[in-house]
């Protein structure tokens, strides 16, 4: 569901300063001198909203990520799938709205769709804990896991979550545990498997619905091992350094791609995903169906051997037994 | 038992004598407190045990323990630096006081002459945060139980990932994982020993995959660490709240061991779940079945 | 659609004209209740479906049902008799005021195109108790769809145990979940349609383990009854505990469906899950892929 | 552990007067007489005893099976097994006390041991909720079962349970949905299967642990699809019908092993296990070891194929195509 009352980030003012001058001469264009300034205008616009994201910073790429009118995973599914029915619950103790799930079709294929749910406004927001999922929401998703893989649904998921619950009751019934189990039930399971960080992707949260065989981001989303608030508050011993942790905790897409932990990043509309949810949904859509088009060409097993090679690959440190590697090198 | 006999103390200060139990807050006499495990006489408050003296407590012989990768050391991935101190140098300063590479030990021993592969984690190495040395050290040692037939014992202890590493360290939960996915698969026989703190994608990985979990009494176990969780709620927790015994009530965990008995169980577990003890280099699986037939 | 054209209305007294609705108590136009699918055009409320309604609601073609085992009925096991009421002679009452031999129907037919195992079930004869019949039509309707490779749906329905059978009765529930893992393990498709009331021993074995869990609004789900746990308990329990819509909020079911969308919900998770409609008595099994290499 | 207070049912008072006599004559007795005296009563004893016992009327032996003294599952782990390991929780919500279970010997078999376990006091009863499972004690029983099957350890369950907790909170967390997940388990669980109902086997409570290759009973426990009360509350309206109704509903071993619904009936010593814990003890070994080394001997496949096999053909009804197969039998 679109925004009623869209949000302006502080970078973003000039952008609607400008928006706003358009609407006021095209309010009263009648001229065909108006019409030319119209253009103008918007050319204008299109060329500053570029110039503005092309250089945003990391903490800027962060306030866009989580921009509240940022397009969010039920907004995709209604405008990439079809015949989606949403199935809930863990079968434990509990629906989880932050997390949902169910099988629907991409194009013409039949597939299992997952994904972190932020609310819009305040009200969904409190039903769905702001996307930041619970144990129940895990298992949920666990449980979709299975039934894809029982029914040979290729997987998609969608991460977009602060952080897992931080609360008592979300320890309480094992939220380590519950991510845990994901984790090993991604790691062996048999169908083909794509994740996108659409927004956020904050943590074991985020890590739990993403252990996938092509790990995406869309343009303007971040992944992370921690919050920069979080980072900041154990790095700097104050969250306000956030920015800085931004810098260092190299959560962009195309940091991340350089360090070999995404696959591939999905372009957005200029002005990012917020400012034009059509393009950024139909470039999803092509990206999503061109890459289960690949995977769906390869066995299962060819798959889950590949996926766990890349895992198993990410950071390995040199290992010098002995100490002789470094001197090794020379002789 | 000879407890400890690898712990150097070089001077004898009255410092050095006594020591004051971080739970109680009494005066013990270090000597009594090590004869003792390093859990207080008074109040049973298990102290934190090194990688070695963990080592100590739960394998045969020290002598026969094969270290894996000893020297892995991390990488500086993302280039990390903090107001002028740059990772590399900040981890050589954890080197110099504790004398290891990472909080991670790996390797194979003996227990009760059983062949097991065995991870231990040091707290005092940067809070045993979870970098690519901690992921790879637990994936090598799952690696070689799987390849070996033993069991797999780790004794899990984290404040969390590590932040200098980024998105290599939340990585290391779905290598570590994928690992133990296939050694369970396998039908392998793995026990986790959970220590003060095991919180964070330690517990969301592999510290928490066990078949079966034990913890010691008092240890902190969850996800999200108590301060982050008072500043959300705006409200103290009760103060057994993510405690071994708290989370053993809440169906996480199966056992919470005094430290005394630790080696005991353990051994028991591994005779009942395993069976028992085969020969090193046995072709067999402990795991398979004696009697009955396939 | 000519919904329950089946059902067999012989006077037009005044009384046959008008019903009750058991919920909020209006009079509704018993015409107009039919066209409605016996849904409250006033509160919603969604009254029972006989077995012969409920089929003629999902399939496409009631003439096209193969009943399995039509005749089967039920057995004196332990030589019950209530006050000089012998089992045999009350089951008798029961086949005379439903026309039915046990509370289950079972067969084969169609939903759209789509060839199906189907079990429906009447809480007209005698609340829908499980007894030997009901186990076995419910485990010849998996042992069906296993055999043939198709989905299996089942709708229960059910009061509890059907004492008069004693232990017999309990052990449906060991009978029929046997013949469910093994459909499972096989990778069928099974969607369970739980209806107004399903509790007790049904709920506990078959019911529960579908894939998907689709349930009708207001429907009572649960084991243990109203009545037994307010006894215990000694309070009364909320009015909405127990309905499809709580347990739909515990996490234990997929979907609460009005009955008016039923069946196409039903078609589009057939579609979803087993793919499109192969032909009738096509060799291939509707769960396997299309394209996905193996 | 044994109770302190030993309690007497109502038909067993002749017998604890008989005792009493016993040991008022014991307490001082000096003289030859005497001592021949307490033989005879002994004697006596004895067989009042088996007469009584052997005399019991359905609702007496649900009196008998439900005897406060009466043995319960950690009773037999104590006396049976070895070197038993306790492990707790369902890893998902909570450690249920009405359930025990964990890996043992018996003998020199190594297996896994779980068990409904009431209470012996009221302190106890509390905390055990009287035997009366909840979900999570279900789900630790489904959690062991696995554990049982993966390091290929033979299964022994204790059954003893007046029926699953019936409030509310349990339906919540999915009691029905427990019951029915542990009976799909049993029905595959790939290791030898041993259950044994040492008092009340409670409906579906005390099924959910008993899907297995060989249904013992002790002698003077009993089995029923409900309550003996909650039978007569269904049927003859009224709780107060209870005696009525166990004898309706055949609940005794001997009627189930008529019945086809357990395979076999553990002996125990004269006037039933509660007044000889060692003797039963004895007994019930004996009988799991010769069953155990005889399941053993016997292919796992084998097993999965006649345990399934078995709870098949338990009340298949006459089906009768057509109405013509009661013709056809005088043809
Ligand atoms: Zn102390
Ligand atoms: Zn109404």
């Amino acid at each position: 569901m679109k925004p009623q009352k869209p949000t302006t980030l502080d970078f973003e003012k000039k952008l609607d300063q400008l928006r706003a001058s358009i609407e006021k001469v095209q309010s009263n264009a009648t001229s065909q001198d108006q019409v030319s300034k119209i253009e103008e205008l918007k050319f204008e616009l299109e060329a500053q909203t570029a110039e503005v994201y092309a250089t945003l910073s990391p903490w800027q790429r962060v306030q866009v990520a989580r921009h509240p009118d940022r397009p969010h995973t039920q907004d995709y599914i209604d405008m990439c799938f079809s015949n989606f029915i949403e199935l809930h619950g863990d079968r434990y103790y509990g629906d989880d709205q932050a997390i949902v799930g169910g099988p629907a079709k991409l194009g013409n294929h039949r597939v299992m769709v997952i994904g972190h749910q932020k609310g819009r406004d305040t009200q969904e927001n409190v039903r769905r804990n702001f996307g930041m999922a619970s144990p129940e929401g895990f298992r949920k998703a666990r449980r979709l896991m299975k039934l894809a893989e029982k029914f040979k649904l290729p997987l998609i998921t969608f991460l977009d979550i602060p952080g897992a619950s931080p609360v008592l009751e979300a320890e309480e019934r094992g939220q380590a545990w519950a991510i845990a189990e994901n984790l090993m039930e991604m790691a062996g399971l048999k169908t083909p498997f794509i994740t996108t960080v659409i927004g956020e992707g904050g943590s074991g949260g985020a890590l739990a619905l993403g252990m996938a065989d092509r790990v995406l981001m869309q343009e303007y989303s971040v992944y992370s091992v921690a919050s920069p608030e979080g980072a900041a508050s154990i790095v700097w011993r104050d969250h306000k350094f956030a920015p800085r942790a931004a810098e260092a905790l190299k959560l962009t897409p195309s940091d991340l791609l350089k360090l070999g932990v995404i696959d591939r990043i999905i372009a957005e509309p200029t002005g990012a995903a917020h400012r034009n949810y059509l393009d950024a949904a139909r470039l999803l859509k092509e990206t999503l169906t061109e890459e289960l088009d690949s995977l769906r060409s390869r066995s299962v097993e060819n798959l889950i051997q590949s996926r766990n090679a890349k895992f198993r690959s990410i950071g390995t440190p040199t290992s010098n037994p002995s100490g002789l590697a470094e001197d090794s090198v020379v002789s | 038992m000879q407890f400890f006999k690898g712990t150097k103390k070089p001077s004898h200060a009255i410092s050095d004598l006594w020591i004051t139990c971080t739970s109680c807050n009494r005066m013990i006499y270090r000597r009594e407190h090590e004869d003792n495990l390093k859990v207080c006489g008074k109040c049973g408050h298990h102290g934190r045990l090194t990688a070695s003296e963990r080592l100590e407590l739960l394998i045969d012989d020290l002598s026969k323990f094969e270290e894996i990768a000893p020297e892995m050391r991390s990488e500086d991935p993302l280039g990390f630096s903090r107001d002028g101190l740059d990772y590399p140098d900040h981890l050589k300063r954890y080197k110099s006081s504790t004398g290891l590479e990472d909080a991670a030990v790996a390797g194979t021993g003996f227990i009760d002459g059983r062949h097991v592969s065995l991870v231990v984690i040091d707290f005092r190495f940067l809070g045993a945060s979870m970098g690519a040395v901690m992921g790879e050290k637990v994936t090598l040692a799952v690696e070689k139980a799987s390849l070996e037939g033993v069991p797999l014992i780790i004794v899990p202890c984290s404040g969390g990932a590590r932040m200098q590493e980024g998105m290599i360290s939340l990585m290391q939960m779905a290598k570590t994982v994928a690992a133990i996915r296939n050694f369970h698969d396998q039908g392998g026989l793995y026990i986790a020993i959970l220590t003060d703190p095991t919180l964070a994608g330690v517990t969301a990985s592999f510290a928490s995959l066990a078949d079966v979990l034990i913890a010691e009494p008092g240890a902190t176990i969850g996800f999200t660490g108590r301060r982050l969780i008072e500043q959300i709620v705006k409200q103290k927790l009760p103060k057994d709240a993510q405690s071994a015994e708290f989370m053993l009530c809440h169906g996480m965990i199966d056992l919470v061991v005094q430290r005394n008995v630790l080696r005991d169980t353990l051994i028991n577990t591994l005779d009942l779940l395993a069976g028992p003890t085969a020969p090193k280099n046995s072709q067999a699986h402990t795991s398979l079945p004696e009697t009955v037939q396939q």
